[in-house]
């Protein structure tokens, strides 16, 4: 249950360490359904690990890693129901894969491409936000008008540490307890802020503590376990669905990549921790998890890892021979025609 | 100020899409009573006190308009807009934009402006140029009852952001009859006040009467247009004026610099090059805040100022 | 002590009613500082209640009424020290007073008079802010850089229930615990934000709340008790100069006058609570309090009574043989000349 | 780059009272390297990483600068000063002006600016005139390194807050010997870049270079002016060059509707009319949002679309 604030000091976690902490397990959830939150997992760290290559041979322009944030991902998506929203930051840029948003579509946003944008109500994943903690309040909009409707729809807006600092998160997020929106605030706490770690953006012992300033649950799990996150993804979407408002989830993740492509950690980052985290970066602490569940073997992650290395080789094949954007496409769609 | 609170009613009657939404427009009605009724009328659902944030109430209403409705959102007083341009300048005026015009984003944003009223600071500014310059975004200024009320309607029905800016001396104007029922004035169509052959008077908002005044005083013939749709803005009028009398004087409340007159100078210069018989005059706020009220006289542009650069082009 | 968040439900009170609650008392407190505060609620309600006057009068514009959160101010200034800087609302335009400001200057501003300008150097009161919240970073600012000086000033920042909703508020206060900036945060809960109820502003249970999320503590007074405020905030100043940053104070008061003289609350306000309020309001607290501790007597009452209206006289005087402002000035002071 | 940098440290070492704020500034030396090194130099009170909050920013320069500090705030981009624009209208432009001039708010706020890096939407945009139009702010726009810091230490030893954009394409530049050590040029002054006869072409940031280029390829002669500072505005060059060629080209990569090229092409139709031989026209982005860059040259003025304008000017 999710807990009226103060919220707990320790994080939630269901996957074991496979030695002195048991496995757990998620209610609900058989081996069709661990299967999936597996490949969606496997299609993100696919698609991101192909990304940088592809931004190295120029291929794509600068890119967002999300390389280690894919449990956070996958299993806040999978806690959705179709009609639910998700409001992505560039951070979760590919989000929309796990929607059937074909790869070239993605691509071509980090491309440059006009084909990167999208209807948001084919997906129901709105675009891409750039500037940081300002698609906050369209969730909370959007989840609060859906209410009005008597729709039984939510919305999930990803943002990082850093973006709790914006205005635009406070007020979107006090609209949201006020309205009553069913709204699920995912913060992927991945500690750093490009080159400003959370220490230095905040007092607070953990940002899930911002929750009780509005009034609202909020619950700390560990980012890199896919199914603590599942878990408290869906406990906050059941809440929001019951008309109890919105949940504050903090996933505690750790930003072992750069920043972007364009950026230079070594300058601010401690190597060490990064080596660290990597060693026990999400995708495999689930996939020794399910091995030890004995639900995956070999074979299947081969054939998994195949599909989406193919999906990825369409994917930039479909991207790159999309026709040059027509020029006249410059001066349109900014007003109804 | 009964010709806006009569377009909400009428269009939130005509759309149950339509919600109001800001700073005491509910309970209170608004502090210039414009929504007053509304929440009686279509309930709180859909006229709705937010909290006191503007940039969440233009964010939200983002969120809104991805939903299926069209927020109308108030904004207490125009210098309290500002917190909210970052959602307008990312946001509103992108979105549509961004999905290569798939969805709209029907969102109004309704504000007073002007000064004249002898409030404190930051009650009495003239911020249009902020708007007009934002990409995707619209901007209708009325200057009269029927003007406040059609282009309302408007910027309602209108599939993109429209920011309908309400001049604070128009609120004060004595009841003039208003079209009954649905009214609507088209956005992109200014309007020849008075015709003249002499020197085209062009300005907008609580300036229009300023430049009424100013061409009672003429001895020559003004012609005064009031372009009350900025963005789009209705080039043809403006040029036909000018053809006809050679001579151009924009009245503007706003600081001069970069000011929305400039965009009219510029359009003249551009376009009636070969028609203007002297300098286009611009009679401005100055570069500076708007001062306290005491001063705000020798701040707004006067009908002397108005006649005075319309006699210097007269006997240039 | 101030408690480290969550926060005391239940607000702190030092004046007693008189009959089942005693009075408690303030260490420190002598006879002379007692009858300070009193002057200082004396004069501030004086000003008030002549402005509301003079407003009908014609004399100066639209007035933002305080009456009743004189306690508030008065117990919040005196817990400072000279250096102190004070950031004012627009709801707290007569603070100068007590820091030897002339009348006819607070008159001139609401006579929409340049005159009614300051050097805010002059009295550590910075000019009255009119945009809800965008002051509070200006403290926090003017607090930090005096921090990094060396110099053991802090800063205080009086704002409103509805601020709390802004995100300069936000912004302003997650800067400050970041930069343990040695700030106040003195916020008037008066349960109104023009026609807005708390009840419609925040999900929180207090406002109070709202220090945890932002890894500060806060205090719950009763505002209409100038004791407890004193206390409360001499407590958050010691805290603020040990180099321990800023608190949150929550001042509980109730807006029992319209929220300014344009304002008619009838259409939202419950008339039978203003009343009561109206009954219980602070400077008749704190003077039967006074008369219970033996400290205050009729003469000294019409003597107090009698300097502030003098006070009030000569104000209203001077500020309206004022010269008209020089036309000239309307072009001046927007740049260095 | 190492233009602004350099500034900064010469400027911090002059003065003790300069302070560098922003994100990213102090570990990470800037996104571009602009504050690389300052954070080892003066240390972490005098170069400060701060939360994720532009607002927050700049409204807590506003205090420091209360307390004494002469603030110097980074954008990270242009397109993340939007937050901000709420303090800097309703107090950074504001507050001398509420002290009757008593006190002074030498705050600095450096952007990147403008296009042409082939970047994600929101890194592209050349908002100029929502800064020129607020009151009290000074704004200046660099085309070249040795201006980059010439400008950047006017505007930190200014007494008057001013925003200084930094085209992101100045930052790719070549290195170019830049004056060592202390090194001002002055707020309010235009430069020639090269003299002609025949036509102006006024520009400023950017798109000086696409002017230069536009020059090359023009067989008569074009001068170039660069304005160099939006506010002060050199009225008195633009004027005198206007007045030899009497043909005006701007180029300005903002949007057009009253971009910043509407104010200089109003100061001509008010005080160049009779120099003029034909229309002034403007070279400008459209008014759309920036694109996505593999559109990026179609909405960027080219040296190919000034050379039309101006041919059609020598031809009128
Ligand atoms: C309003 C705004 N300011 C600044 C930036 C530049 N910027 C891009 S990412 C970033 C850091 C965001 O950190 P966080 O919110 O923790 O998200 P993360 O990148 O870690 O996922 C910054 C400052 C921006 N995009 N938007
Ligand atoms: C940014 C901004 N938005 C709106 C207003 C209009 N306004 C003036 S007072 C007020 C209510 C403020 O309520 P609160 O913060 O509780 O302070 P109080 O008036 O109760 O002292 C509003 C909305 C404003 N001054 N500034
Ligand atoms: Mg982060
Ligand atoms: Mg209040």
């Amino acid at each position: 249950m999710a807990q009226v604030v103060p919220a707990e000091g320790d994080m939630r976690r269901v996957i074991g360490d496979g030695e002195a902490r048991p496995d757990g397990e998620v209610e609900g959830l058989g081996e069709h359904e661990l299967l999936e939150l597996y490949r969606s997992m496997v299609l993100l760290r696919t698609y991101d690990e192909r990304s940088v290559v592809y931004h190295r041979q120029g291929r794509i322009g600068t890119y967002a890693i999300f390389w280690g944030h894919e449990a956070m991902q996958a299993g806040a998506f999978h806690a959705l129901e179709r009609e639910d929203w998700i409001f992505p930051s560039y951070r979760e840029s590919a989000i929309g894969l796990l929607r059937g948003m074909p790869v070239e579509t993605v691509l071509a946003w980090w491309r440059g491409h006009p084909a990167g944008w999208w209807d948001p109500r084919a997906f129901g994943v709105a675009s891409i936000a750039v500037p940081i903690a300002t698609h906050v309040p369209h969730a909370v909009g959007f989840a609060w008008g859906k209410k009005l409707r008597g729709e039984p729809v939510c919305a999930l807006a990803f943002f990082g540490d850093g973006a709790t600092s914006e205005g635009a998160f406070h007020e979107g997020a006090n609209f949201a307890a006020v309205m009553r929106a069913p709204v699920i605030f995912l913060c992927n706490n991945n500690g750093w802020a490009i080159s400003t770690p959370v220490s230095a953006q905040t007092r607070a012992r953990n940002l899930v503590d911002k929750a009780f300033g509005y009034g609202m649950p909020g619950i700390r799990v560990d980012g890199g376990d896919v199914l603590a996150v599942y878990e408290a993804a869906r406990e906050a979407a059941a809440r929001a669905r019951a008309g109890e408002g919105p949940t504050f989830v903090e996933a505690v993740t750790y930003r072992c990549a750069p920043h972007a492509t364009a950026d230079d950690p070594s300058a601010y980052i401690d190597e060490e921790r990064v080596a660290a985290e990597r060693q026990n970066e999400c995708v495999g602490r689930y996939e020794r998890y399910l091995r030890r569940l004995g639900v995956l073997g070999d074979d299947l992650v081969a054939t998994i890892a195949a599909e989406a290395q193919d999906a990825m080789r369409a994917g930039i094949a479909a991207a790159e021979s999309l026709p040059e954007p027509d020029p006249e496409l410059v001066t349109r769609h900014a007003y109804a025609e | 100020m009964e010709a806006v609170n009569d377009a909400l009613h009428v269009e939130m009657e005509r759309d149950e899409n339509v919600l109001v939404m800001g700073e005491d427009v509910a309970r209170a009605g608004g502090v210039f009573r414009a929504t007053a009724g509304l929440l009686d009328r279509f309930g709180p659902d859909r006229c709705v006190d937010t909290p006191l944030a503007e940039a969440g109430i233009l964010g939200t209403a983002v969120g809104l308009a991805m939903a299926g409705w069209r927020p109308v959102c108030e904004m207490q007083y125009e210098s309290f807009s500002y917190p909210c341009l970052d959602q307008l300048i990312c946001h509103v005026g992108r979105y549509r934009w961004r999905t290569n015009g798939a969805m709209e984003f029907p969102i109004t944003v309704r504000m007073p402006t002007g000064g004249g009223v002898r409030a404190p600071e930051l009650h009495e500014d003239s911020p249009e140029t902020y708007y007009v310059h934002t990409p995707g975004i619209k901007v209708a200024i009325p200057s009269t009852p029927a003007d406040a009320k059609g282009l309302l309607a408007a910027a309602i029905r209108s599939p993109d952001p429209v920011v309908l800016m309400e001049p604070k001396v128009l609120y004060r104007s004595p009841r003039e009859d208003v079209p009954e029922g649905e009214y609507v004035v088209p956005l992109g169509k200014a309007r020849v006040v008075r015709e003249g052959d002499d020197v085209t008077l062009i300005a907008y908002g609580g300036m229009v009467a300023v430049a009424e005044a100013a061409a009672d005083e003429l001895e020559a013939g003004a012609e005064v247009i009031d372009i009350r749709s900025l963005k789009p803005l209705d080039e043809e009028t403006i040029l036909a004026s000018v053809g006809k009398t050679g001579r151009a004087v924009i009245v503007q409340e706003a600081p001069r610099v970069a000011g929305f007159g400039a965009e009219i100078a510029a359009l003249l210069a551009e376009k009636a090059i070969l028609d203007l018989r002297g300098p286009v005059l611009r009679v401005t706020g100055h570069d500076v805040p708007f001062p306290f009220w005491s001063l705000e006289e020798e701040h707004i542009p006067s009908p002397a100022r108005v006649v005075e650069a319309a006699q210097q082009l007269l006997a240039y």
